[in-house]
């Protein structure tokens, strides 16, 4: 299969949904490691990309994901506004031109993708961040050859419930040293409802 | 959740706006941004200066602008650092042609949204220089020190560097003297909470105060029972002496409440943290105690020291019409 | 209790001591008592102003010590009235020959403690003159009206008379006037704690506000549900505008917090009452927004309205060195 | 019987035990209708007398009475400060020359006291002020014709329990208007022990 314009319309709009769901969630988890508003900057920054979504027709997948991107950028805030900006802006970027979007090309969007979030928030794998899905996710894609949402999901599942075992040595989390360790790091759960999403659109074959 | 407001997710544009009416003779809000700005910027040839972050710090940042301070503060919501959009509008306000420096909190979020800020602003040729403030000795990490009160005498000293016809290069400099001189160390009684979370950040026990905690709430160094104020003071300070050497210099000092502290408990800790100085042959050349970076209504306080020479006290003297500043 | 203190019954001696130290610059304190006196005291010629009261209302008064404001403060034990002796220390410490004016808050206590220092000073041939502020609306009867928020302009404006060389006469004309068009009202989410009593000194559900509260949590005038920031801004502008008629009026405005309101809320506050103040046609001259008289560390807050005329506004806008008030 | 010099010292002694113990008690009063500092007060008032008086060897009763003003006056501040201290300067005054104090003398005394209290705080009778037991105890005074430790409590006993009835119209306790009704004031309350701290040292005949 290969992602329609629709597909990637309704993959945001499906972060958007789970991501609203689990906003108290998300939020109890960065008040365990952080500062309690992750759940509240990612639900208002995925509403908005959502709404902004809506109100436009677009012949690009490239398009819907740079109108998330900037969105992102200027709703959410925090350490997490820049990072999933830079993520959908450098996969926005990757799928420029190729409609519907292969696989190949979405893996090495995704490949993109990492690459800016270790750029901006200067991270590498393993300091609890983010990051560790979106990498995680993208030697996923790297290693197979095709969209199987079901295996894609307990990918973006397996590599959120790692952070859990990591000592946070970057953003807030870090603070806590060794306490970190017990805790799912809030940004790599909201990255996991992202592939979900995803998982889910590939699923249902919209 | 006992708070004064009317929606939780419309606190920081209440905030900005009510500040924009109050001190209209002096401020203003920049249209559809939560930026407060100067009203008589940009100054032509004057280094413009903006900070900003998370809200809930008042009377940071806002409370700063005014002349020898900022020229624009950019109010995120609440503890989340502000979008570059925000912090580009802030910039382009205020350039005067000299260029634009920024003073930012070593936080992640908004060591990024700054960065990115900069960069946009450059894109559409606009000098920008920043500097990161790092001064909570809580942290052992230096390159992970968060930014607290300190950060109030970076504004100070660099805006009066600027107002004094300072270069870009020259503002830079000298902010860069504050930071390598300036240490703090903060503690809480109370925590807070954030209005759109509803719920109280942390937990405390009654009898129970984190030393070494962050302005939203961030974690220690230590959890322990409630001590005197007299000891409160000297771990504070101690742990400052022992991360920097002051001793034999003249100093500045800032007893700093954390939103609900009266000021009656903050002169208590001022009284001693004066005389374990005195004791270790530091001088005190200029005090403030005070609301100067809180943390919502947290209970606590925190101390901090910064190491003057001729050029740093000259300027820490001269006058600000900031609304939060004591000049 | 959470607090940082040493002694409950040394807090008040603690305080002052540490503002003397913390201000030397400017400030003393008269050696035995709690006065906190300004260093250029007396100024010959110059009609000294003492005001004071219980402590816990920081900043006032020793705050509001400076050129342009006050001349000395006396502080009491913690909400209870100075007493005559210490009262009379400050009288004759600020004494420059034109006598000395004292501004007094509507209680009981404050009232006869500064009476019998105002005796004992006449029977040393000081000229004393003195006013009593009474600026609480939320009080029917007039005449037991308790002295709130309002006095800080009281200080400010009698304090900027004597600065330009008023007669004692003059100054108290000219208090009188500010006496006579200023109201306030105040409300309160939670209460304080008293240091020497360890516990709070009222109780309020968690979902309850208590209107027209007086600053050491005198029974209001309702205790309901809280309602939202613009209710609440209403509701206490209301009874100030039923009150006193300011239509068509320069004014000036105070929005006060009480002691761990962030002042996010306050600016919140203001924005209202600002919008109501327009829709009745009164135009805000000056806007302050800050802890000006708190109730130690009660939530809640207080709303000021002041009718200006000509030589009000002038003395409002006279410059003010004192630590606790934005000139 | 007269009063000697010790038994006036005896007295202001025997009113600060009384005071230092029920200090809670009066707080609570005050905290029911003022501002919770009356026991504070009183309590920091009358140690400090008390340890005065202690310092010195007088041989006058007015001395006695006269340090006890001067130390009220300065030390327990608020609104009772100034009428404790009236109070006992009138006393003094009135005692001068007489020594021992008969009864006579005493009860002129009292008198004095209670016109001082009145002019000083502008009240009168059933205010609910300490004014209402000074002024009973004054009465009663004026009635009899000898020292009686018993009826002298009692009277000071119900004198105070009758504020509790009272609504008050001076001091805090004004605000709450109607609402002070059922609470006995804080200050007829540290009146009633000063007063049967008196009738102890009858009783004791020291
Ligand atoms: N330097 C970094 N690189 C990558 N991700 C980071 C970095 N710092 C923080 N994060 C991610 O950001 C998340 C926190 O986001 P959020 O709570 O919205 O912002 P803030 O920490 O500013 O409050 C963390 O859980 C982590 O996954
Ligand atoms: N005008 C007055 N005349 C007589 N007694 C008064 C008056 N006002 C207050 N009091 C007395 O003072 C008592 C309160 O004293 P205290 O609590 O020590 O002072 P404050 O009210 O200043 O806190 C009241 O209980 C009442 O008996
Ligand atoms: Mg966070
Ligand atoms: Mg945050
Ligand atoms: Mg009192
Ligand atoms: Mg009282």
């Amino acid at each position: 299969m290969e992602l329609t314009v629709q597909d990637v319309a309704a993959w945001i709009e499906t972060s958007n949904e789970k991501i609203q769901a689990n906003k108290e969630y998300l939020t109890t988890l960065d008040q365990a490691i952080g500062d309690g508003d992750h759940g509240i900057n990612m639900a208002r920054g995925f509403q908005e990309a959502t709404k902004k979504i809506a109100e436009q027709t677009y012949t690009s997948s490239a398009a819907v994901l740079q109108d998330t991107a900037m969105t992102l950028m200027s709703k959410v805030g925090g350490a997490s506004g820049p990072l999933f900006g830079t993520a959908f802006l450098k996969l926005s970027t990757a799928l420029k031109g190729s409609e519907p979007v292969d696989y190949k090309t979405f893996a090495g969007g995704l490949e993109e993708a990492v690459n800016g979030i270790k750029q901006r928030g200067k991270a590498t794998e393993g300091e609890k961040t983010l990051l560790d899905v979106w990498s995680q996710l993208a030697a996923y894609f790297n290693r197979e050859t095709g969209f199987d949402g079901e295996k894609m999901a307990e990918e973006a599942k397996s590599a959120m419930e790692q952070t859990k075992e990591m000592t946070a040595t970057k953003g807030r989390a870090s603070y806590f040293k060794e306490r970190s360790i017990g805790h799912i790091d809030p940004g790599s759960a909201s990255s996991s409802y992202i592939f979900e999403a995803l998982a889910d659109v590939i699923k249902g074959g919209k | 959740m006992k708070k004064i407001i009317n929606d939780p997710n419309e606190v920081v544009q209440e905030m900005t706006k009510g500040m924009a009416v109050a001190h209209s003779e002096q401020l203003h809000q920049l249209p559809g941004t939560t930026v407060i700005a100067r009203n008589d910027a940009p100054n032509e040839n004057k280094v413009g200066i903006v900070s900003g972050g998370g809200s809930g710090h008042e009377p940071a940042h806002a409370g700063y602008v005014g002349k020898g301070m900022l020229d624009a503060a950019v109010a995120g919501e609440v503890f989340t650092s502000p979008t570059p959009d925000q912090i580009l509008e802030a910039i382009k306000a205020v350039d005067g042609g000299a260029g634009v420096f920024l003073i930012v909190k070593n936080y992640t979020g908004d060591v990024l949204n700054f960065e990115m800020a900069a960069e946009l602003a450059e894109a559409e040729d606009i000098r920008v220089e920043k500097v990161v403030v790092n001064d909570d000795v809580a942290v052992d990490d230096v390159s992970s020190r968060r930014g607290i009160a300190g950060t109030i005498l970076v504004h100070k000293i660099a805006g009066a560097k600027a107002e004094q016809g300072g270069s870009l290069e020259d503002v830079k400099s000298t902010a860069e003297k504050v930071i390598e001189n300036v240490r703090s160390m903060g503690m809480a009684l109370k925590p807070c909470t954030v209005p759109a979370a509803g719920v109280p950040s942390f937990e405390l026990a009654e009898n129970e105060m984190e030393i070494g905690i962050g302005i939203h709430g961030e974690s220690g160094i230590e959890r322990k029972d409630i001590s005197t104020a007299d000891d409160i003071a000297k771990e504070l300070t101690d742990k400052i002496l022992g991360d920097f050497d002051f001793s034999g210099s003249d100093t500045a000092v800032m007893v700093n409440g954390l939103g609900s502290t009266p000021d009656m408990e903050l002169y208590i800790v001022s009284n001693k943290v004066q005389a374990i100085l005195t004791d270790n042959g530091i001088y005190v050349d200029k005090t403030f105690v005070g609301e100067y970076m809180t943390s919502l209504e947290m209970a606590g306080c925190s101390v901090t020291l910064l190491k003057l020479d001729d050029e740093l006290k000259q300027l820490l003297n001269e006058p600000s019409n900031a609304m939060a500043f004591q000049g």
